[in-house]
Parts: C-alpha cells; sequence; structure tokens
C-alpha cells in the first residue's frame, strides 16, 4: 500500500493560509446549516466537516494527540471538555465576557454556545388522561416500562437527567432524591435506551410514552409537527450549555479562534435562537416565538464544578442502584 | 490439531514470516497500546487485575457474558437451521428467480447502520407497521425488544454468511456421492442429514464461528432493540465511548476477556473440524434439478419465504426513502426529495464507497488464501499462530481497531495517511470471511492434484496459484462476496479513521443519521443498496462460466 | 425380487451431443448381462440412465412393466458400483458398507453381520474402522463393490468394479459377485473394460460403439461369431485381412492373399455369391509349421506371455503383419528371421462383406 | 537425460502402520519396471516415495548418484501417471495436457505441437476443448497418460495408467507408452494389476508382498521359476498340490499323489533330498487326454474363454480340484462330468519347499 499523500493527513502550512479548518462535530442539521456556510463566506475559509458521535469524537481527538487532524470541537457536554483538558488549546475568546457568568469560559479552553435543558416528552397519543406535569407523575403504575431513559453511565442526556432529578428532589446526596431514583428506575421496568436519541424517537414513534430528554430535538420534533409535547419539570430544569473548543496543536490556529469568536457574535447567537430550538447562550440574543419563554419554565442551577468531580461516583452509584433492583 | 509441517524457510517459510509480521505490526502493536490499560492503573502506574476482578466479580457486568453466549448460540444455531437447507436448495433444485433470490439474501447480510435494527423498530416495535397490522386484526405478536428481537435481527442477518459458505461448500461435493446415497434408498431429508451435512460439516463450523463471533461482538443491535438486554460488547462499546464516565483500562479488560473467550472458541472450532477432516475431489459437481408437486411448493415456499422476512427491513428503508419528510419527520406523501439532497450531499463518497473496499478486497483475497494454505498446508505453531491472531480483529469492536490505529499510526513516527490506514484497518477487520472459507474449502482439496501438478515441473507457488487457488475458487468466492458487502457497509472503524476524502456512502448515511436526516439517510441507504446489486451483479458477469457460488 | 429390464429406443444427449441415438435392449431377470465396448462409447452413461441418474432425452425404460422413466432413483432398488467408487468420504469403511442396510430399517443385528460378513468376502474387515481416504485404491474399490452387494438389490449395476484390483483378487472377486447374483437372482447389469472377465462372468454380452449396440450374444457366439468386422476386432485379437470369396462348381472359394485359397463350408446360404470380402482370422486360428502347404512367413519377432507366446510374422506374398498365438514351450520359442508356413482353421474363421458391416458365415447368432 | 534408481532399506510407516519395512531395489537406467502385487501391498506407497509425495521413514533413494530423500518433487523431473488420474478439474483437455509443458519454457508453437500430438496418440484429440467433468472414465485416464507423457521425463511412474481403457485401447497405449520409453530412453517404474500388461511392457518385474519384494526378473523368469510358492500363485494361475520328493538310486522322484509319480531332472543340487513339498502345476501344464497313462480325473465344469477352454476337473484319487487350460476347439468342449487322464509337463512345473518360501528347482533366476 502506498503511503498516502501527507497533505490528508497533516493538512499543511499552506493549506492553513489559503484558509482551512477542520471541525469535527457531533451536532444536528440546523446548527451546522446555521453556523458553517456563514463562517465560509464570512472569513473564505474552507471548512472540512467530520462528524460522528461525541464518544467517537473525542476518542478520535485522544488517538490523534501527536498529531491532530482537526481544528475544532464543535458540540459536547461541557463535562466532557473538562473531563479531556489535555486536549484542549486555552483560548477565551474577547466577547465569552458577553455570556451569562454562569456559561463564562472558565476552564480557558470551553467556550459555550447555546444552552439545552432536561425535559420530559410525551407521546399526545398514548398519554391519554395521565397527567404528566413534574417528575414526580413519573411514578404513575400506569407508565411502568412506559418510559423511555438512557443509561445515565454513557448517555450525556440521561446523565443531566439524573443530576437534574436530584438536584430538584433534594440535592445530590440527598437520601430522598436517590429514593426517587430507586422507584423510576423499577418504573423504567429494566428498559434502557440505547442513547440519547433513541429517547425521544421511541416516544415519536410511539414505542414509549413519555421519555427523559434533552429540549432541542424535542422542540424540533414539536415545530415539525410531531405529536408530542415538551414538559418541563415542575420540579425545575437544569440547563446546560453546549461547548465548543480548540483542539490542541490545531494546525489552523488562527481560523480556530475565528471560529470561536464567530459562535458567540450576536448575529450568530441570534440566528441561534430564532432558527434553532437552542437557547442561545447570550442572555441577549433573540428567541423564537415557539419556544417557550424561559420566564414560563422553572429552572434550577447545577452545581457544575461538583457534579464534574463526582461524575463518576454519581454514575457508579447510579449503575450499582440499576443493578441491585433489577430481579 | 497435529502439526503436519515443520517451519521451513523455503517461500512459503518466508510467506509465514512476512505476514506474521504483518500481524505484529498491524495487529499485535496497536491493540496493545491499547489494551494494556487493562492492567495498569491509571493513578498509580501499577500493574493490576483490577478491572478484571470488576467485571467478574459484578454480576451487572459479568452477567452480560451469559447474555451474549445465549444470543450467540441460538443466533448460531438459527442461522444454521436456516441457511444450510437454503444452500441445499438452491444447489440441488431449481429454483425461480434463484439469481435474484441470492442477490437478496447477500444484502440481507449488509448491516448498513440505522438499516438493520431501526427499521425493524419500525417494523415490529410497540408501535411498528407489522404490530399495529396484527393488532388490527386482533392478533397481538410479541414485540422486537429484548432477547428474541436481537435473535431476530441477528439471524436475518447472519444466515446469509452460513447460506454462501454452504453454497460453496456444496460446489465441491462430487455428485456421485449425492447419487450413490439415493441409489441405496437414501434421499430427500435423510440424504441431507446422513450425507450432505457430513460432508459440508468443515464449511460449515467455519460458517458457525464466524456467525457465532459476529454475534458475540455485535453491539449495534443489541443496544438498539435490547433495551436492558445487555451484552458485553454493548458494554466494551460505552466504556470506551461514554459520553460520561467511560474507563479505557476497564473496557480493555473486557475487551482482553473477549479475545480470550474468542481464542477458546476458536481453538474448540478447530478442534471439531479435525473430526471432519476428508478430502472430496468433485469432478462432476452436482446438478440442479427440477422438482414437482407439493415438493417443489414447500420448497419455493421455504425460500421466499425466509428471503421475504430477512429483507424486509431493507425493503422498508428504500419504502421510507421515497416519503416525503420534514426536518427529523416523516409526513404524509411521496416524492423523490429525500434523493434531491441525498445526491447533493454524495459527493465523492459513491466513489470511495468503491474504492477503498474495492483496494481492500484485492488485499483480501490476496492475504487471505496465503493464509489458508498455510494454515492448512503448512501447519506449524509459526502458521497456528497466524490463524488465531487473523480472528482477534473479527471480534474487537471497530471502533476500537479504529481508535488503536489512529494512536499507533497518526503521529510523527508513523504517519500513515488516511487512506491507507482505512485499507489497512478494513482488510484485517474484514480478512476472516475470506479465511476461514478458504480453508474450509482447502481442507477438502485432495493433496493429489497439487502433486499432479508439481510432478508436472510447476514450482510451489506456481502449483499454489495456478492449481489450488481455482479449486478453492467456491470457497475464496462465497468468503470475498461476504467480505464484500461487509466492507461496503463497514462503519465502526471507518468513523474513527475517515476524513472527507474518504468518507464512504456508509459513513455519510450515519452523519445523515447523526444530523437527524432520516429521509436522507434513507435515500442514501437505497443508493448503497442499489450500488451493492451492481457490484454484484458485475462481479457474476466477469466470473461467469467460472465455476463459483453465483 | 429380480426383475427384467426392457429399454425401448433410449436417446441420451449431452447438451447438442447425442452419445445414445436409439437402443434398445431387453435384460433377462436375474441374468448377468455384460456392456462391452470403447472407452467413451456410452456404457457409463446408459448405466446412469437404467439408475435414474441421467435425464432421458428419449425412448422407455422397464423394470418388469413398469415404466421407470420418470421413477425416483431411490426408489428403483437398484445397488451400483460406480466408475469413480463415490464412497463416502466422512464415513468408516465398515460405515460406508452399512449404509445401504441403514436405509432399510434392516434389524440392528442383521446389519451389523451382513455388514461383517461383506467386509470379510471382500477382504477389507481388518481395515473396517478406517476412513477411505487411508486406503489404497483396490481396497477402496472393494468397499464400492462390498457396499452394492450387501443390499441385495433387484438390479445391481456395476461400472468396472474390479478395475484396480489385481488378477488374483479380480478372479475371487468375480466369483463372489457372480455367486451373490446367482444366489439371490439380482438381474445384472455389468460394465468392463476385461474381455476375460467378460467372457467369464456374463451370461450375456452386448458390443456396443458410438452409443449402438452391435451384437449381444452369449460370450460364445460373440467370439466365434461376431455379428460385423468392428465386434470381431474388439473381442479378442484378431488380423483382418482382404479376400475375395468366388463361387465356382458349388464350391465355396476363399482367397486369403491371391494366390492361399482355403475351401469353405461354413457360408450362409443367402451371402454365397463372388464378392471382396474382409476376413478375420485370430492369432489362434493359425497353425505354425514347417511342412509345405500354407503361406510362407517370416517372424519377426515374439512376445513371451507365459502360458502362451505370440508371434509377429509377415506374409511372404503380401507383406502383411499377420499375429499369431501359439502355445509356448520351454526354451523352444521361434526366433526371428525364421522362416515358417501358416495354414488356418478353416472352419474357425469369419468372413465379412467388403465394409465389415455384416458376416458372412452361418451360425450368426445376435438377439439384437 | 534418464537415471537409474537404486532404493536401499526404504521403511514407510503410516502412523503406528509399517506399510514398507526394509526394501531395497536397483532399477536400472532406461527400463521399464513394473511393480505387480496383491490390492494394498504398498506399490502407490511406494511410487509416491519415489515422487516425493510420501515422508520417508528410512533408507535412501538415489536417482544416480544423487541422494534424493530431501529433494524437492519438483526438482526431481519426474512424470506421474496416478492411480486416480488427479486431472486438474478447471483446466480443458487441452491445457491440462500442456500443462507440464507451460511450466518448462518450452516455446509456444512447440507447446502447441507437443500436446497436439499427445492428444493425438491418447485419441482424445476431438475432445481437447472439453472439461474433464464431461469425460468418460477412460477418456479421463486417457488425459493423465498423455500428461504425464508429452513432458518427456527422466522418470515416468505410472499407477495403473490403463486400468480404464478397453481391451483393444490397452494394447495400443502399451504400444505408445513403451514407444515413447524406449525412444527417449525414460527409466519407468509402472503399477499395473494385469499380468499380462504386465508381462507385456516389463523388462523386469518385481513382485510385492506386504511391503516386501518377493521376486524380482524378467517376465519369463517370474513365470516359469518363480522364486516361492507366492510368486508361482501370483503370477498366472496355477494349481498347487502338497506332495514328497524322494530321491532313490540317483533318481528323483516327485509323488503328485500317493499313487502317481513323475520323475524329475531339474531339481537343484543343493535340494536334492527327501521332503514334502509343494507342487506348483499351471493349468497349461496339464496335458488331458484319453489314454492309460496319468492321474484319472472327471470334468466338473468348463469355461469357455475365447482362445483358451479352462476345465474344471477333480482328481479321482484325492478328490483334489485341478485348473486345466487347453486350447479351445470350435463345437468339442469336453462335457461335465466326463471320464479323462491327465499327464504333467514335468520340466515345466515347479516345487517349493515345505512351507513354500523358496523354489527347489535349477533355472530359478531372482536378482533381489
Ligand atoms: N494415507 C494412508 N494412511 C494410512 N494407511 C494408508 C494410507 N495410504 C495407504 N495406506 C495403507 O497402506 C497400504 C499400502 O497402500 P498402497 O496404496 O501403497 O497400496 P497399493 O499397493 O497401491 O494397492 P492398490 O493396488 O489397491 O492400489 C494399504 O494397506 C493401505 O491401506
Ligand atoms: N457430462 C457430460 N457432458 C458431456 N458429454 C459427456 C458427459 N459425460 C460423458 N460424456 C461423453 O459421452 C460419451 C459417453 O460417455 P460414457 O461415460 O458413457 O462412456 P463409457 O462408455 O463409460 O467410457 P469409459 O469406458 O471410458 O468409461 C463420451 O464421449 C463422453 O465424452
Ligand atoms: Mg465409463
Ligand atoms: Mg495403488
Amino acid at each position: 500500500s502506498s503511503p498516502a499523500k501527507p497533505a490528508e493527513s497533516t493538512p499543511s502550512g499552506d493549506a492553513a493560509a489559503t484558509g482551512k479548518l477542520v471541525v469535527y462535530s457531533p451536532n444536528s442539521e440546523g446548527l451546522m446549516n446555521s453556523v458553517i456556510p456563514l463562517f465560509e463566506e464570512t472569513y473564505g475559509v474552507e471548512v472540512e466537516v467530520i462528524q460522528a458521535g461525541t464518544g467517537e469524537l473525542i476518542k478520535r481527538i485522544q488517538s490523534e494527540k501527536d498529531d491532530p487532524y482537526a481544528d475544532i470541537m464543535f458540540g459536547g457536554a461541557h463535562s466532557q471538555y473538562i473531563s479531556n483538558p489535555d486536549l484542549w488549546e486555552s483560548y477565551v475568546s474577547p466577547a465569552d465576557a458577553t455570556l451569562p457568568e454562569a456559561y463564562q469560559n472558565k476552564s480557558g479552553f470551553t467556550t459555550s454556545y447555546v444552552l439545552d435543558g432536561s425535559v420530559l416528552i410525551v407521546n399526545k397519543d398514548l398519554i391519554g388522561d395521565i397527567k404528566i406535569e413534574s417528575y414526580e407523575d413519573l411514578l404513575n403504575p400506569a407508565l411502568k416500562g412506559k418510559i423511555a431513559m438512557g443509561d445515565p453511565a454513557t448517555s450525556s442526556s440521561a446523565f443531566a437527567q439524573l443530576t437534574n432529578i436530584l438536584l430538584a428532589m433534594g440535592g445530590y446526596e440527598s437520601e430522598e432524591a436517590w429514593d426517587y431514583v430507586g422507584k423510576l428506575i423499577e418504573q423504567l421496568d429494566g428498559k434502557v435506551a440505547s442513547g440519547s436519541s433513541a429517547v425521544y424517537k421511541s416516544v415519536a414513534d410511539g414505542e414509549m410514552i413519555v421519555g427523559l430528554s434533552y429540549e432541542d430535538p424535542c422542540a424540533q420534533l414539536v415545530r415539525d409537527g410531531a405529536n408530542v409535547e415538551l414538559v418541563y419539570p415542575t420540579e425545575g430544569a437544569v440547563y446546560l450549555p453546549a461547548t465548543s473548543g480548540i483542539i490542541k496543536g490545531a494546525k489552523n490556529m488562527d481560523n480556530a479562534k475565528k471560529f470561536i469568536d464567530f459562535i458567540l457574535t450576536p448575529e450568530v447567537q441570534d440566528i441561534f435562537g430564532t432558527t434553532l430550538t437552542n437557547r442561545p447562550a447570550l442572555a441577549e440574543a433573540q428567541t423564537a416565538d415557539y419556544m417557550t419563554p424561559i420566564a414560563e419554565i422553572t429552572t434550577i442551577d447545577e452545581d457544575r464544578e461538583w457534579v464534574n468531580s463526582n461524575k463518576d461516583a454519581l454514575a457508579t452509584k447510579y449503575t450499582d442502584l440499576f443493578a441491585s433492583l433489577q430481579k | 490439531m497435529k502439526n503436519n509441517h515443520k517451519f521451513k524457510l523455503d517461500i512459503w517459510g518466508i510467506i509465514t514470516l512476512t505476514i506474521l509480521g504483518l500481524y505484529i505490526l498491524f495487529l499485535v502493536l496497536p491493540l496493545g497500546t491499547v489494551l494494556y490499560q487493562a492492567v495498569i492503573n491509571k493513578e498509580t502506574g501499577a500493574i493490576t487485575l483490577d478491572y478484571f476482578t470488576k467485571f467478574f466479580g459484578k454480576k451487572y457486568y459479568s452477567d452480560t457474558l451469559i447474555n451474549s453466549f445465549q444470543v450467540s448460540f441460538w443466533t448460531t444455531i438459527l442461522a444454521i437451521a436456516i441457511g444450510t437447507p437454503l444452500a441445499y436448495f438452491f444447489t440441488m433444485f431449481k429454483i425461480k428467480g434463484k439469481k435474484f433470490l441470492q442477490i437478496l439474501i447477500i444484502l440481507a447480510s449488509m448491516s448498513a447502520p440505522f438499516i438493520g435494527a431501526y427499521s425493524w423498530i419500525l417494523l415490529l416495535g410497540r408501535n411498528g407497521v407489522i404490530t399495529n397490522f396484527f393488532k388490527g386484526v386482533g392478533i397481538a405478536i410479541p414485540n422486537i425488544y429484548g432477547f428474541a428481537g436481537i435473535l431476530l435481527v441477528l439471524v436475518c442477518q447472519l444466515f446469509p454468511l452460513i447460506f454462501l459458505y454452504i453454497q460453496g461448500a456444496l460446489k465441491n461435493v462430487d455428485n456421485s456421492l449425492v447419487e450413490a446415497s439415493q441409489n441405496m434408498g437414501c434421499g430427500g431429508i435423510k440424504l441431507f442429514l446422513r450425507v450432505i451435512i457430513p460432508l459440508v460439516m468443515p464449511t460449515m463450523l467455519a460458517g458457525g464461528l464466524l456467525v457465532f463471533m459476529r454475534a458475540l461482538s455485535d453491539f449495534g443491535t443489541p443496544m438498539l432493540i435490547g433495551e436492558g438486554f445487555r451484552t458485553f460488547p454493548v458494554l466494551i462499546f460505552n466504556e470506551f465511548m461514554s459520553e460520561v464516565s467511560g474507563d479505557d483500562g476497564f473496557a480493555s479488560a473486557i475487551a482482553i476477556v473477549s479475545i480470550v473467550v474468542t481464542a477458546i472458541i476458536f481453538l474448540v472450532q478447530k478442534y471439531a473440524s479435525n473430526h471432519f477432516s476428508f478430502t472430496m475431489n468433485a469432478m462432476h459437481t452436482i446438478e440442479e434439478k427440477p422438482l414437482k408437486g407439493m415438493k417443489n411448493f414447500l420448497v419455493h415456499l421455504y425460500s421466499y419465504l425466509v428471503i421475504g422476512v430477512a429483507i424486509l427491513p431493507q425493503c422498508y428503508v428504500i419504502y421510507t426513502s421515497f416519503k416525503n419528510t420534514k426536518g427529523l419527520l416523516f409526513t404524509e406523501g411521496h416524492s423523490l426529495m429525500s434523493y434531491e439532497a441525498a445526491f447533493k450531499r454524495m459527493g465523492n463518497t459513491i466513489v470511495n464507497t468503491f474504492k477503498i473496499p474495492g483496494i481492500a478486497l484485492i488485499i483480501i483475497i490476496f492475504l487471505a488464501v496465503l493464509i489458508a494454505y498455510l494454515v492448512v498446508r503448512r501447519r506449524n505453531k509459526l502458521t497456528s499462530t497466524v490463524d488465531v491472531m487473523s480472528m482477534i480483529p473479527y471480534i474487537i469492536p471497530g471502533s476500537v481497531v479504529g481508535i488503536a490505529f489512529g494512536i499507533t499510526f497518526r503521529n510523527k513516527f508513523f504517519s500513515i495517511g488516511g487512506l491507507a490506514l482505512m485499507v489497512i484497518a478494513l482488510v484485517i477487520r474484514r480478512l476472516p470471511y475470506t479465511i476461514r472459507s478458504s480453508v474450509a474449502i482447502l481442507q477438502q482439496i485432495p493433496m493429489s492434484i497439487e502433486e499432479a501438478s508439481i510432478s508436472l515441473g510447476a514450482s510451489k507457488l506456481k502449483t499454489f496459484f495456478k492449481i489450488t487457488m481455482p479449486m478453492m475458487a467456491s470457497g475464496i468466492i462465497s468468503g470475498a462476496i461476504l467480505s464484500w458487502v461487509t466492507l461496503i457497509s463497514e462503519l465502526s472503524t471507518a468513523i474513527i479513521l475517515y476524513t472527507t476524502k474518504t468518507k464512504t456512502l456508509t459513513i455519510a448515511i450515519y452523519t445523515e443519521v447523526l444530523r437527524g436526516n432520516y429521509g436522507i439517510a434513507a435515500a442514501l441507504s437505497t443508493v448503497l443498496t442499489v450500488a451493492t446489486v451492481i457490484s454484484l451483479l458485475i462481479f457474476m458477469k466477469i466470473s461467469k462460466g467460472k465455476d463459483i457460488t453465483i | 425380487m429380480s426383475v427384467n429390464i426392457k429399454i425401448k429406443g433410449a436417446v441420451k444427449k449431452y447438451g447438442q451431443n447425442t452419445v445414445i441415438s436409439n437402443l434398445s435392449v431387453d435384460i433377462k431377470k436375474g441374468e448377468l448381462f455384460t456392456l462391452l465396448g470403447p472407452s467413451g462409447c456410452g456404457k457409463t452413461t446408459l448405466l446412469r440412465m437404467i439408475a435414474g441418474f441421467n435425464s432421458i432425452e428419449g425412448g422407455d425404460f422397464y423394470f418388469g412393466d413398469t415404466r421407470i422413466n420418470e421413477m425416483d432413483p431411490g426408489k428403483r432398488n437398484i445397488g451400483m458400483v460406480f466408475q469413480n467408487y463415490a464412497i463416502f468420504p466422512h464415513l468408516s469403511v465398515k460405515e460406508n458398507v452399512a449404509f445401504g442396510l441403514k436405509n432399510r430399517k434392516v434389524p440392528k443385528e442383521q446389519i451389523e453381520a451382513d455388514t461383517e460378513k461383506f467386509l470379510k468376502i471382500v477382504q477389507i474387515d481388518s481395515y473396517k474402522d478406517r476412513m477411505p481416504e487411508r486406503l489404497s485404491g483396490g481396497q477402496q474399490q472393494r468397499v464400492a463393490l462390498a457396499r452394492a452387494l450387501v443390499i441385495k438389490p433387484d438390479v445391481l449395476l456395476m461400472d468396472e468394479p474390479l478395475s484396480n484390483l489385481d488378477a488374483k483378487l479380480r478372479v475371487e472377486m468375480r466369483t463372489v459377485i457372480k455367486d451373490i447374483q446367482n444366489e439371490v437372482g439380482i438381474t445384472t447389469v455389468y460394465v468392463t473394460h476385461d474381455q476375460e472377465e467378460a467372457m467369464a462372468i456374463s451370461d450375456r454380452i452386448a458390443v456396443m460403439k458410438d452409443g449402438v449396440i452391435q451384437h449381444i450374444g452369449t460370450p460364445k457366439d460373440l467370439y466365434q461369431r461376431p455379428s460385423n468386422l468392428f465386434v470381431s476386432t474388439f473381442i479378442g485379437r484378431t488380423n483382418i485381412m482382404q479376400g475375395k470369396l468366388s463361387i465356382s462348381n458349388g464350391k465355396i472359394v476363399l482367397n486369403i492373399t491371391p494366390n492361399y485359397v482355403v475351401e469353405l463350408d461354413t457360408v450362409s446360404q443367402e451371402h454365397q455369391k463372388d464378392q471382396n470380402v474382409q476376413i478375420s482370422i485370430r492369432p489362434e486360428e493359425f497353425v505354425i509349421h514347417h511342412g509345405q502347404d500354407g503361406l510362407d512367413a517370416i517372424v519377426d519377432s515374439s512376445v513371451f506371455l507365459g502360458l502362451n507366446t505370440h508371434y509377429f510374422v509377415h506374409l511372404e506374398e503380401t507383406g502383411e503383419k499377420v499375429e499369431i498365438i501359439q502355445e509356448s514351450s520351454i526354451d523352444s520359442i521361434i526366433a526371428p528371421k525364421t522362416k515358417i508356413k501358416l495354414t488356418v482353421k478353416r472352419e474357425k474363421i469369419n468372413i465379412f462383406n467388403e465394409d465389415g458391416s455384416y458376416n458372412l458365415m452361418v451360425g450368426v447368432n445376435d438377439e439384437k
């Protein structure tokens, strides 16, 4: 086998000069379409997009550590960046300061650009007259085996739901809260959704009545006309930032920085808010009217620092609890 | 297994060493760089067996091994039970639309992302099309989730493997054996059970091994429809790819457990197939005969039914590709809108879809027959080692292979290019299909034909390429077809290694699924299916006249 | 229960190639009927048609009164020894032999006993647990033989069943075949290329050529009064010479060479007219002597064949080469270049019409 | 360039099973050397050892002065006809035959010409583009034959190369083999089960039994003065009788039955002592007559074999069954139950010591 052309594995210097940027992203259609073409147009940069799941992309970046192929990781949960600090180049965008304090780049390498909240998604055909407004309502025996939830140990949205629930039901280490989690696990009846998307898809497809999911895809389903509705749990919903970062040793460092700056510009943030179903990180940015105004939602704030440093313990605790409750 | 040949540094000795070297470079080295984590404590760097204790200590984890075994065992049994008679019918009898059906069977073995299990959910899920149809007429049918569903999906996907293997093997059964049996009053089912099965047993064991391992290492299906039925490949995948709290060390430990399991199963299989070592010289191949009456009807019914069910998910995908879409949803009405979008995005993926697997396939065939020859005709410790090693990549999750390749070959030291790396990774992962079928067939080819060639002054290599290889053709081809369709639909390694220049249709389908464009994904899947059919037709055209499977 | 086999107008084509064009033959109940013919003439093809393995492009096949053209091979109750043995490679010697019995719901002890018996008969009982690929060629052939005989079928089809056995064993085996065949009265169709074997074992023989039967008759009929030139040359050795038959004064005179004539009284009435003929004189129908009468000949070479010695001589008059067989006498082979005299045993020789298509002699017995 | 083959103390084991224990033989340059022996005695095994396809458990093999035990089979320049043909099923007839030439860098036209020529010689030129599976058994065998002959190797190994051919073709083919072998002077080792063929074609014959060579000699030596009882029974037919040898007054007297004696003058000096012996009298060494002298016998049955007729008779005195061959005379086979007298041709018969392990006569010529 012949050695491949160097250009393929190592974007050379002159590629950077003509304006190139390699983006790894797990993001959905809307997000990509709203940013990438505009960025290319604005800066005359040619963007190569490689898409895969967040886990796969992080692994990929790890494996390419010595000779990075990509310049930017665009998307993924904030906590995943934090757990792999050695992969990222420190860069704080000048625009970062415009964000609400809670979402600012404190680590030096995590630029948050949109927010995602934990929600419940409900199939309107199947729900009948069962009332679902809160986490508490999920314990209705009629829902046993009809609830879709991922595995918090592997799915970031399921983990977000877990910490959300714990916080809402009494605190991360409160016995009461874990008691609720136990009951919820029994309601799941041993069924575990394979990943984040399986949760909302199974509800939309009518496989499950209710799912523990996140706002973006669910809202999009509603917007596209699926027969589902969003429920913001009355106990309170946590909003977490979606993050972007520059990969350490990126070959197109200048363009990467431009990209980070770009996604924080008010124009782009407005686009996020008005065309997508995400909530822009910039508080001043507009939001579309098909989104429930944030004011109408009970929100609670995650102690991200604590959660990040206790991630493994929480996941293990959940897994053990889950295992102990199976027949 | 007795060794039949001392190591000698002749041409075959050199080939042995070369292949061994390649495996050390491209298998042991990369996997070693990843899997060593299994015995290293992340914090202290000390050697530890904690991960293994964790795996075997917690029922939550160790149960996955039992679950996986259950799935694999029954999948293997059912795939053999379904695939073998089908291959037999296709060889013995005239069946209407045989060529077409054969292509459908091969298609059923393709498991492009999103096609397999997800289509089954749409068909047989709690709200599936078929489920609802039966509900409508008042029949409650079991849904797809859990053990039974996994079994259904895997069997539909894997019986083609048995089918192709056995069909290849039947090409090497001399017609006179069938006749002798019929002549002694042993026809029909008895003939099948008492003569045909034992004669193709080495191949059946080889095919069974591949099915078993594939079922054992498959994570896509149990992940999507397992719903809590946990198998250990899912565990490995989740630990490696977790978005939350994965642990590479633990994942590596499980991977090592699976390698050990693979090796044991493989050796058991080798031992078992030793009991069926005999050679056959098929001068007259079995001729297909027309059937009449009830028998004819039943044979057709069986064939159409099995193939019909197996091909359902593909059909459903094709159907959905013509549906209108809106965002994440399929909506009422039909159009070509998905195709319009799909063709805009296809770019060079269609070329890559054939270029990359094409190169890989050539290398695969070349290596596989060489390895098969070494394993069968030059059996010694070294070649047996090569044999065992060749099976390991088959069971390691593709993404692990991808990661390992990335770490090992994407750095200042190696810097192997994208295309080359993809090809190499694909080759080692899809080699086993062709190796196993070639080994099985070669075991049954009598030495005297090769001796005749040597006595006529042909060199060892020439004998191999001019005589042995053509005689192995039916086996090589059945393996190569499987290698081919699985190469085309390969995803998990490629997703770690691809760039836009090496993006294939399969990757495109997966990224469209990620982006939420199910319509486009369905359209691309259909394009992939059509392209595969075309490739198979071309293949049939080229190899026409020669004595091969299709 | 043995049957007679009737074949009417059989036609066999492989693709465009007609191998058998219109063949009819009656094989009697319980007889041992041999097919003899040159390699490639269609013997195996015919056997396989009887067995039901070849498609039949025309004609009718009957077992007794039952038309079997469409009958399943397994239902015909036939035992067959295949030319290539067709031993099951996955079964041991014993299992191979027992195979047919197991399909007949024979009681277990009976199977055991019969198998054992036939393994002994074909002298491979000491190899009974071996796998066939570890047997010699002849041993494999004997497995095939035992396997077909043990089931005592209605019809036995044997395609050169002894070709790989040594002479002694071959003689023993043909006795075995003949005994079993007689004992149970199995109708047997036998293909062999060994004429002596054919002569020794057959009730009747059919000589085939290019898919056409040339002569059916007892071994003796065929040898002594072959129906045409082909049969005479194919069965046994013979010297063919061009001659002239002439009738003068009621005497039938045959010119073997222009100058050497013999008087015949064995030419059949209808053929008694002047004509060019082909003469078949078998090597043993010459007598070598040193007397006055006869053809002058010179010995070219000789081959000692044990019992007999063959001489190759040429006739002085015409230069024709002639083969002669005489019983060997120890230490007294006639040396090359020796001049000898030859006479013929005139009651034994055969003469055919000019193109060799029929025999002119009385006593030709063709049951075709 | 032909070579002589020397084998010293060859040993062959299949697993635990010793098939050849200690075999030595010298095969001369350019000779046609035949291995004869019962099925399973090790003929194929020995050939395969010479060819280099079997492992050698002991002993030395030489081609000329070169020890070949370890030599690669491909380097031995051997042509081989396999007992099971081993035709390449995926090559056409012509390609099969041309295969060996193509490996020898023969010019293309030469390959074409040679192939064509040998296809003609073995009479399969009209099938040259066929695939082997569409040939009859005998046609396949001829492909194998042509394939081995066309390359004109130093050493030809032929394992029953004519077993599936009809008698006529067999005779033609053996002439072909002999001609080519002579022409190029190829050292040939030939295995056949056909004794007549062995006699006709061989320069020398080795008779084997259970992996041990019993007698090596010319065909005539073997037939007339076999070195032991086995050879005498294996080569040709013979009647074995228990007798007594006694020396009285310098006369050597043999009791064939208690009452029938003949006087012999062919017993070798060293064996001239009173002893029990086994007598081998070949069927043709009896003379049937109706005179006074001789053994009384009664005809049990007869078989007409063309040239000769076999009679099976029993002796009135001892009841022993004896086989006799006489030249056939038309319409005059002696009827069963007829009483006859038998005398023996005493200069031809052979006598062996009591256990049959050696011949007592003069003139035994064993080159073992
Ligand atoms: N592969 C083998 N393994 C074990 N024993 C074998 C093997 N091949 C042959 N034999 C045995 O060795 C003996 C000699 O076999 P060989 O094939 O040499 O016989 P042969 O003289 O050629 O007989 P035939 O005339 O029947 O072909 C036989 O008894 C046979 O059973
Ligand atoms: N499958 C086939 N396809 C085409 N032609 C065939 C096929 N089998 C046999 N033939 C041809 O048919 C003719 C008769 O073949 P068959 O096998 O009956 O001959 P045979 O008399 O048995 O000869 P042998 O004595 O050589 O075995 C031959 O010329 C052969 O080439
Ligand atoms: Mg034949
Ligand atoms: Mg042999």
